[in-house]
């Protein structure tokens, strides 16, 4: 139980709430409140894991979700292992497992080290010069080492069993941050009437303020101050306080993303609970109220192990009583590290500090220090630092006037506290599109002009002193809130401002030294310079080249001080040089939360007709079709695939078949205009068509290429029942309400898709009229009071139907269109009456088959948004007398009345018991080299029952002057000789229809 | 996500919408008049400006109505959106509508 | 035979979905019996101005609800109606839409068969269907007597809020029923209390 | 141009690396040159390379309104393949895949293209059709493309789920071994030293802001905000900025500009060996050398110039990628973008001569012309120095729109990355 570097007291800690957790399979020790970070601190544990490239020992650098190096696989049990996680945010809890990463065969001992010996090969871009010779060893050998070398963390390779949650919200106003400038503008704008929601990404709401210990607020302590603050919150009804949650993207209009962490931080989470919940809020104000992010200092060797930020330090002491070491020096560019010099001093931790600037910039910090007992150093310089898994001293040297560096002297140490200055969060108002405006005062980037309903305070806006933070986020969130009210807060002074920092000053040969920028990437200081030095001139450039701000944390630790070193190197000023941009996310996110709930079953519908659990009981197959599950065959025991369909294409000529076409497309036309409207989209004319009759149509696009097809019935004068294929019901009647409403508003029609209204049943073959007739009440079935392509509306089982005599098989068929809940009854009891006749249930490769048989095209399979009605052979359907219709000018265009267009004939195999592969190539001369000339495709082959032979449908050039050529379609190993025949296999007068 | 103001309906998430390109292509009384290449035009041919952009979008899961929207393209802002038939109140710059 | 093919209860509907309620602490969802559907089309300038049909009222703006008694009507466009009534009352619904518009231009499509109704009522009613719907669902941005197509996760329904309590009608076309349902009941998860 | 090469580097590491030079000048423009490109991503580079190592021609100048490379170039999720339907494509395609098996010898610049295997998989029955189609289509085009059985598709790539329970079972696959991915940056980075080192001028931050004709109608030059640029001909190789600037001369295109979004992962050590691609659920991921998953999403609705779109493209995208790789569930994203492609309504390129005398453009890839960049570089620059197409882009041209001769890829394949 013991935690070597636990303060005896103070904390957020819950000192009555004992954990353990285990890393690299040791036990160690902490309390409820405690991050990973801090726990494996309060150990004594600095070392976490090993640098990307260079494989060097490193620590926890930060306290917050900009933490670069401390990257840990946490294990929470089978499936939910997952890599990468940042220490400072992972909450202890007990039982929790992590592991460090990157480095073999341990943590301790890493053979990947020996890249940091011979990292003077490996500058930048190193890989963009070498590995070219000899050619083969690229694949062979130098890019799976270089493979093998990257990566940080294993990726998780068992499926997840977590469940994701999704909400949408709406908010009047949104606060990002709920450090003091986000308190102060939700305490503001929930004084209104408005609908205000609150995230932060720390598990407790405070910001700066948790680890803020001597500073007041109004006159009480800041803990106070917040504690009653986020007791007031909490007490109003229409604010939403979201901890753990963080906001990562800010899209168009005010959409901004929020992931909120719900389970990861409970030892044992309720069964239900999501383990995380995208928010997905629109809201008509945002204050982003994000904080500031320190810098560290760049010197050679800044990444040891116990070298972190200063304000992380500050952190580690007050917010979780650790004290990351027993003798830390800070080193300091600004004001901010004296108080957590202060604050660790206060806390019993032997202390130096040691300022960049010279005395008169700081005296008056410096002589509190000194005042507590501690030496501080001013106008000095950091030399580099030794220890290797652990810091063990600070080298430092005066600097004169001129920069000159004096004599080193080494401060002993086991912790570095570094701050470099710091730079405003600004990443999500970047995002939003609002334009930056450097700010030479802070060194920084700030927001300038919003480009959306947004606006900052506190740090991320650079406004740093603690009142002013507070006094600006309440103005944020009155002027959100549309109630402009102002609020000082009278706190206590905060130490800010800082003197920018680049490269610090050195003795040694800087060429030489690793002084890193951006820490998980490995990039120093020498490589920026390196990059600018070749060419890369581009922040953006810069950033490739050298990958610095392209790690997990995204540079926010490091950009500044890239882009100010790019900036020194290119001898220009900051705001020249600019940021690269600005993405989501903020910090990674889950693949698994923005997919949410629709992740297995959930990830598309499952469209199911009426009849569908009536195959499935018969054990039928089926296919997905679009979102539909039609059934695909009925094998009966025993029957593979191919005996089944023969078996069905063989009983709907045959006998009788029975076949669920519910999926099809139907669309109800309506209004005193339907048949003008009708001419106008398809390419035959409906004028004529009497009510009480069927006719097939076509329809194209405007260029002129088939886009559905279908019959169409005429149920009375103003009204039409229209059908498309499976896959076309949505775009056909989208493209029809686009005609109609854009172009043709002033035609009185009404779309209704009724595709679900009616269950399809096709009833094909000699005995279907004896099949249904005793079903169906009202109508006279005969071929002279109904024959082939007429409608009529009929009962069956006293359910009113629309009963169609269409045939897709080229036998006598009826569809029956009965109202979707009667379907499956009325499939029963068609099924029971075509017992006597021995009634087939078929699925889609048989209707697939019949119709090939009959040289039916399927739009989708036969065409593919190529092909004219011409080239399928249905040129004749055009109405020649209609003006115009939609894709009629197009059909005139050159290309499509060019000759050698492909055109629809049949194919049948030399051998008859070879069926082709739909998608085989058709060539005239199968000797000829490579590239050999294509003359068309095979569009439809199948095994036909009915023929004892193969059969083929396919797209040839000029195919209608080839009948009876012999031609060769490519089989898997070679070609085989087909003969060219009309696409017609069955029946070629077209007469059992009729019956 | 855009927020897009339905003339029917009010704002509304994009993804209840679908976009239909670019406004103000009357499709030409008479097709059979024109020659090929004004019909390629009318077929193919797109301003695609950057900036202020007339366009069409049906408000797909809602009232299913067509209308049209002046939209920048580079902020991706709308400046108006107007039923079909009609002119928006000014013009995308200095561009006609056709 | 003739007599089994006309007779009116030879079948029974048998609805596209049964599935037992989905009941947690804040919410509970339920599949409603079936009911007779309509939808009801007229042009422009008569729906500007249309009052009541066959006890449906029209008279109301573009995304409202309105009962009267049993039946009941939601405007989902400018000219678009959907119009709902006890399922028995189908074949009268019909008749009397065509009577009180006879000789005016309209259109109605019977459509009780293309779709299905959940209930989905309680507390936490908005947030499960904030899932997957992305409309402001409370009672400012969808006031009691709304009505509107929409979009749940992947399908698209027709969501009504009759009153300002929290009970939403959730409508879907029948093959979309089984994802809806499963959709919503995952989202309900999200109830017990949390911690 | 220093040579790049293992004993440069040993004998840099000793000098600290200070003696690598500039990759690229950084010059003035100047009052004229034979040829102006506008747009210097890939293509633009690449044309104006082999103009110089080709054609001989090296009074060059390549006009970037931002930084090289920082179009489309720079994000998009580099997947090559030649494995097109049509002949036109196949031509084209496939000579840019063979110029990519020597790119990195013939620049001196390791643009680390990897032949890991691009697999397309077939989730329905009509996805196995429009494969096999492809791969008999390749076969006679001498371009590689196997069908794969699931099971095979599983052992190519291990990671992939083959159950038949998923929403849309894979029921096989369409693989060419010869597809993989690049580094996009090295190849924007390896052209632009290699033209610079011919002599062509490579002049970023140096926007094209009007297109000047003289008094035959014929292009004199181009206005830029660098001044008045003097040429005889202007090849305009600007992606989806393609109708801005082809409107200062009032050509009006058959293009319409949309965002196209990208996402990485957080690095993991290799889990995935190849490229994977699926059309009906529409995802399609690698894992780049560095060790993010790259993923590439779909096109947002609307044109747009922003670089950006909206987050339910990207949450689309990631349920197809989890539905394929479950696995995948807890990697995080790491960084989600946009580039702005140039589509067209046959989603095939134009590349070749326009109405005005000297102008000439190269644009229409989309979301898939990073796979073309050597190829399409090379005939242009051919017809930019002959004023003639290659027999390769012949069919390519912007004629095709009037005639009705379009190479319908879209139509082939519902998606062309
Ligand atoms: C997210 C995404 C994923 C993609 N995935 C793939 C893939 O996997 N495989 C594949 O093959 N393709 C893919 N693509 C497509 C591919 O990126 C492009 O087709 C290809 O990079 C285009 O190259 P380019 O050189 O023509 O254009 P770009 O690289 O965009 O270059 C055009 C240049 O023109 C410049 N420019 C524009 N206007 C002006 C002006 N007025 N003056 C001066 N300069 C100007 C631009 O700044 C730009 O640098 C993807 C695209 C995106 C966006
Ligand atoms: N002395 C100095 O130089 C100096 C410099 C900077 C800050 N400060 C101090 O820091 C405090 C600044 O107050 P503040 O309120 O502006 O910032 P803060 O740092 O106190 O709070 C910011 C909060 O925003 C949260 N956050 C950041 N990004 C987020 C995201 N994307 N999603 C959700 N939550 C996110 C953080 O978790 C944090 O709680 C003051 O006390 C100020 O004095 C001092
Ligand atoms: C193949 C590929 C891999 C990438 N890998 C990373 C990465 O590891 N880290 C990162 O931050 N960005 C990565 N990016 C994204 C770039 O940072 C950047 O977002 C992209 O080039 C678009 O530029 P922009 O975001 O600056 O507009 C990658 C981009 C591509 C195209
Ligand atoms: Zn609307």
């Amino acid at each position: 139980m013991k935690q070597d570097y636990r303060l005896a007291k103070g904390g957020r800690i819950d000192r009555a709430r004992p954990l353990s957790v285990t890393f690299n399979g040791r036990r160690l020790f902490g309390f409820a409140g405690d991050t990973l970070a801090s726990l494996l601190l309060a150990n004594g544990q600095h070392l976490v894991g090993r640098s990307f490239k260079y494989h060097r020992p490193r620590g926890v650098l930060s306290h917050g979700s900009d933490e670069p190096n401390a990257l840990l696989a946490v294990d929470r049990g089978p499936g939910r292992i997952d890599p990468n996680n940042r220490a400072s945010m992972v909450e202890a809890r007990d039982g929790l497992v992590a592991r460090s990463q990157n480095h073999w065969p341990s943590l301790d001992f890493d053979v990947g080290a020996v890249n940091d010996a011979l990292a003077p090969l490996f500058p930048a871009g190193f890989y963009y010069k070498t590995f070219m010779w000899p050619r083969a060893f690229w694949d062979r050998l130098y890019e799976p080492a270089i493979r093998a070398a990257a990566g940080l963390g294993e990726a998780p390779s068992s499926p997840d069993p977590d469940r994701y949650a999704h909400r949408h919200a709406h908010c009047d106003v949104l606060i990002v941050g709920g450090g003091p400038a986000g308190l102060a503008a939700a305490l503001a704008a929930s004084a209104t009437d408005k609908s205000v929601i609150l995230a932060d990404e720390g598990a407790e709401l405070g910001g700066a303020l948790l680890h803020e210990s001597s500073a007041t607020i109004d006159g009480a302590p800041a803990a106070q101050w917040l504690a009653e603050t986020v007791k007031t919150l909490i007490g109003r009804a229409n604010l939403t306080l979201l901890p753990r949650t963080t906001a990562f993207g800010y899209y168009n209009h005010n959409h901004v993303a929020l992931i909120e962490r719900l389970a990861d931080h409970l030892a044992a989470p309720p069964p239900d609970l999501a383990r995380e919940r995208l928010w997905q809020v629109r809201a008509r104000e945002v204050v982003l109220a994000t904080g500031a992010h320190e810098r560290p200092l760049i010197f050679a060797d800044n990444d040891r192990p116990g070298i972190m930020l200063a304000e992380s330090v500050r952190a580690f002491i007050n917010r979780y009583a650790v004290a990351p070491g027993r003798r830390i020096v800070f080193a300091t560019s600004g004001a901010s590290a004296y108080s957590a010099a202060a604050d660790a001093k206060a806390a019993g931790v032997d202390v130096a500090l040691v300022d960049i600037r010279r005395e008169e910039a700081c005296r008056a910090d410096a002589a509190a220090l000194r005042a507590m007992g501690c030496e501080v150093l001013t106008g000095h310089t950091i030399i580099g630092s030794t220890g290797r898994k652990r810091v063990s001293g600070l080298i430092v040297a005066p600097i004169d006037g001129q920069a000159k560096v004096g004599a080193r002297r080494t401060l002993d140490c086991d912790c570095v506290g570094l701050s470099g200055g710091w730079t405003p969060a600004v990443h999500l108002f970047s995002q939003s599109r609002g334009a930056l405006r450097f700010e030479p005062a802070i060194d920084g980037f700030v927001p300038d002009r919003a480009a959306q309903a947004v606006r900052s305070a506190g740090a991320s806006g650079g406004t740093y002193p603690l009142s002013a933070c507070l006094t600006e986020g309440f103005a944020a969130g009155a002027a959100a809130a549309g109630a402009p009210a102002a609020r000082s807060f009278a706190a206590s002074a905060t130490r800010v401002g800082f003197q920018p920092a680049r490269a610090l000053p050195t003795s040694r040969d800087a060429k030489r030294v690793k002084a890193f920028v951006d820490f998980q990437n490995d990039v120093t200081a020498k490589d920026v310079k390196l990059a600018v030095n070749e060419g890369f001139e581009s922040i953006e450039h810069v950033k490739r080249y050298t990958t610095t701000g392209m790690a997990t944390d995204q540079g926010k630790t490091s950009n500044m001080n890239a882009l100010a070193l790019a900036a020194d190197a290119l001898g220009k000023p900051i705001p020249q040089v600019g940021t690269t941009t600005f993405r989501p996310p903020y910090t990674p996110v889950s693949f698994a939360a923005i997919v949410g709930p629709s992740r297995g079953s959930l990830f598309d519908p499952v469209r199911k007709t009426p009849i569908y659990d009536w195959a499935a009981e018969r054990g039928a197959k089926f296919e997905n079709v679009s979102l539909w599950r039609r059934a695909w065959y009925f094998p009966k025991p025993g029957e593979d695939m191919h005996a089944a369909v023969a078996r069905e294409c063989k009983a709907a000529r045959g006998a009788v078949g029975l076949f669920d076409g519910s999926t099809l497309g139907k669309i109800e036309v309506v209004g005193p205009d339907a048949a003008e409207f009708m001419n106008r989209m398809y390419i035959n004319s409906w004028t004529k068509l009497e009510p009480g009759r069927c006719r097939y149509g076509v329809m194209l696009k405007e260029d002129g290429y088939i886009l559905d097809d279908g019959v169409v019935a005429r149920l009375a004068p103003d009204r039409f029942h229209v059908t498309t294929t499976t896959g076309g019901a949505a775009r056909v009647l989208n493209h029809m309400e686009d005609y109609l409403q854009t172009e043709w508003p002033h035609l009185d029609v009404f779309l209704t898709s009724i595709t679900e209204q009616w269950a399809v049943i096709a009833v094909q073959g000699p005995k279907a009229r004896e099949t249904i007739a005793p079903l169906v009440a009202g109508v006279d079935l005969s071929n002279e009071a109904f024959p082939h392509m007429s409608v009529r509306a009929c009962r069956i089982l006293g359910a009113p139907c629309r009963l169609f005599r269409v045939s897709f098989t080229g036998e006598v068929g009826y569809e029956i269109n009965v109202p979707s809940d009667f379907g499956r009854a009325v499939w029963e009891a068609v099924y029971e009456r075509g017992q006597a006749f021995g009634i087939t249930p078929y699925g889609t490769e048989a209707m697939h088959v019949l119709r090939a048989e009959r040289g039916f095209i399927i739009v989708g399979q036969e065409t593919d948004g190529t092909m004219t009605p011409d080239d399928v052979g249905l040129a004749g359907m055009i109405a020649k007398a209609k003006p115009d219709f939609v894709g009629k000018r197009s059909l005139a265009r050159p290309d499509l009345v060019a000759p050698g267009r492909k055109q629809l004939v049949g194919l049948l195999t030399e051998d008859p018991n070879l069926v082709l592969d739909e998608g085989a190539q058709i060539v005239e001369n199968p000797a000829m080299p490579i590239p050999m000339r294509m003359i068309g495709h095979v569009t439809s082959s199948y095994w036909s029952a009915n023929c004892g032979r193969s059969i083929a449908l396919a797209m040839i050039a000029d195919g209608r002057n080839l009948m009876g050529r012999t031609l060769h379609a490519t089989v898997a190993a070679g070609f085989a000789s087909v003969k060219v025949s009309a696409p017609v296999f069955v029946d070629p007068k077209g007469e059992r229809v009729h019956g | 996500m855009l927020l897009i103001d339905c003339p029917y309906c009010g704002p509304r998430p994009e993804v209840e919408f679908r976009c239909g390109g670019e406004a103000h292509i009357a499709r030409p009384a008479q097709p059979a008049d024109m020659d090929d290449k004004a019909w390629a035009e009318f077929l193919f041919i797109r301003s695609n400006p950057k900036g202020v952009h007339a366009e069409r979008w049906i408000h797909q899961h809602g009232c299913q109505r067509w209308f049209n929207a002046l939209r920048d393209t580079y902020t991706d802002a709308f400046i108006e959106t107007y039923e079909m038939g009609t002119k928006p109140s000014r013009l995308p710059d200095g561009r006609t509508t056709r | 035979m003739a007599e089994l093919a006309g007779s009116a209860s030879a079948a029974r509907r048998q609805p596209a979905l049964a599935a037992p309620p989905v009941l947690w602490a804040g919410v509970a969802i339920q599949v409603l019996p079936d009911e007779a559907r309509f939808s009801l089309r007229l042009p422009k300038a008569a729906a500007a101005t249309a009052a009541e049909v066959a006890g449906f009222s029209l008279a109301v703006p573009v995304n409202r609800y309105a009962k009267n008694d049993q039946r009941w009507s939601a405007r989902l466009g400018p000219n678009e109606w959907l119009l709902g009534g006890p399922e028995g009352d189908g074949g009268a619904i019909a008749a009397e839409i065509e009577a009180a518009l006879a000789g005016q231009i309209h259109g109605v499509t019977d459509i009780s068969h293309r779709q299905v109704a959940f209930d989905v009522a309680g507390a936490e009613a908005a947030n499960i269907l904030n899932a997957g719907c992305p409309l402001d669902l409370s009672l400012v941005g969808f006031p009691g007597g709304s009505a509107t197509r929409s979009i749940l996760g992947k399908a698209e329904i027709v969501l009504m809020r009759p009153a300002s309590a929290p009970v939403f009608r959730v409508e879907c076309w029948r093959s979309f029923a089984e994802y809806v349902h499963a959709f919503l009941a995952e989202a309900a998860r999200d109830c017990p209390a949390r911690e | 141009m220093r040579r790049f090469s293992f004993a440069a580097l040993l004998a840099e590491a000793a000098n600290a690396h200070q003696g690598w030079g500039r990759q690229w000048r950084n010059p003035e423009p100047k009052r004229s040159y034979d040829i102006v490109v506008v747009g210097a991503g890939g293509h633009g580079l690449a044309t104006a390379y082999y103009l110089a190592s080709v054609h001989g021609i090296t009074n060059v100048a390549v006009l970037e309104k931002g930084w090289l490379g920082g179009g489309n170039t720079g994000r998009n999720t580099t997947i090559i393949r030649s494995n097109y339907l049509y002949d036109e494509s196949a031509g084209i395609y496939e000579h840019a895949v063979k110029l990519w098996e020597g790119l990195s010898q013939e620049l001196n610049y390791n643009v680390m293209f990897s032949q890991r295997g691009v697999m397309m998989l077939a989730h329905n029955q009509h996805d196995v059709q429009s494969l096999k189609r492809h791969i008999y289509a390749n076969r006679l085009n001498g371009v590689d493309n196997e069908w794969l059985t699931p099971e095979q598709a599983k052992d190519f790539c291990p990671p992939l789920n083959i159950s038949p329970d998923l929403r849309y079972p894979v029921i096989g696959a369409a693989l060419q071994r010869r597809g993989g991915v690049a580094r996009h940056d090295a190849v924007a980075w390896g052209y632009a030293r290699a033209a610079d080192a011919r002599g062509v001028d490579i002049i970023q931050n140096c926007e094209v802001t009007g297109l000047r004709r003289g008094p035959n109608g014929a292009i004199s030059g181009v206005e830029t905000t660098r001044g008045f640029i003097g040429a005889r001909r202007v090849g305009v190789v600007a992606a989806g900025h393609t109708s801005v600037i082809m409107s200062m001369a009032d050509v009006r295109m058959p293009i319409e500009s949309y965002p196209l979004q990208a996402l990485v992962s957080e690095p993991v050590k290799p889990v995935f060996p190849c490229v994977v691609m699926s059309n009906a659920v529409h995802a399609y991921i690698s894992q780049s050398d560095k060790g993010e998953l790259v993923i590439g999403a779909g096109t947002d609705q609307y044109t747009s110039y922003s670089q950006q779109g909206g987050l339910h493209i990207t949450t689309h995208t990631l349920d197809a990628i989890l539905e394929l790789f479950p696995q995948f569930s807890r990697m995080r994203m790491l960084r989600n973008w946009g580039g702005i492609v140039d589509v067209t309504p046959d989603r095939s390129p134009i590349i070749g001569k326009t109405p005005i005398e000297g102008l000439y453009v190269n644009c229409g890839w989309g979301t898939g012309g990073f796979k073309a960049t050597p190829g399409s570089g090379h005939v242009f620059a051919h017809t930019l120095a002959t004023g003639e197409p290659h027999k390769i882009n012949a069919p390519f041209t912007l004629d095709r729109f009037y005639t009705g001769r379009l190479i319908d890829e879209a139509a082939a394949a519902a998606v062309a990355h």
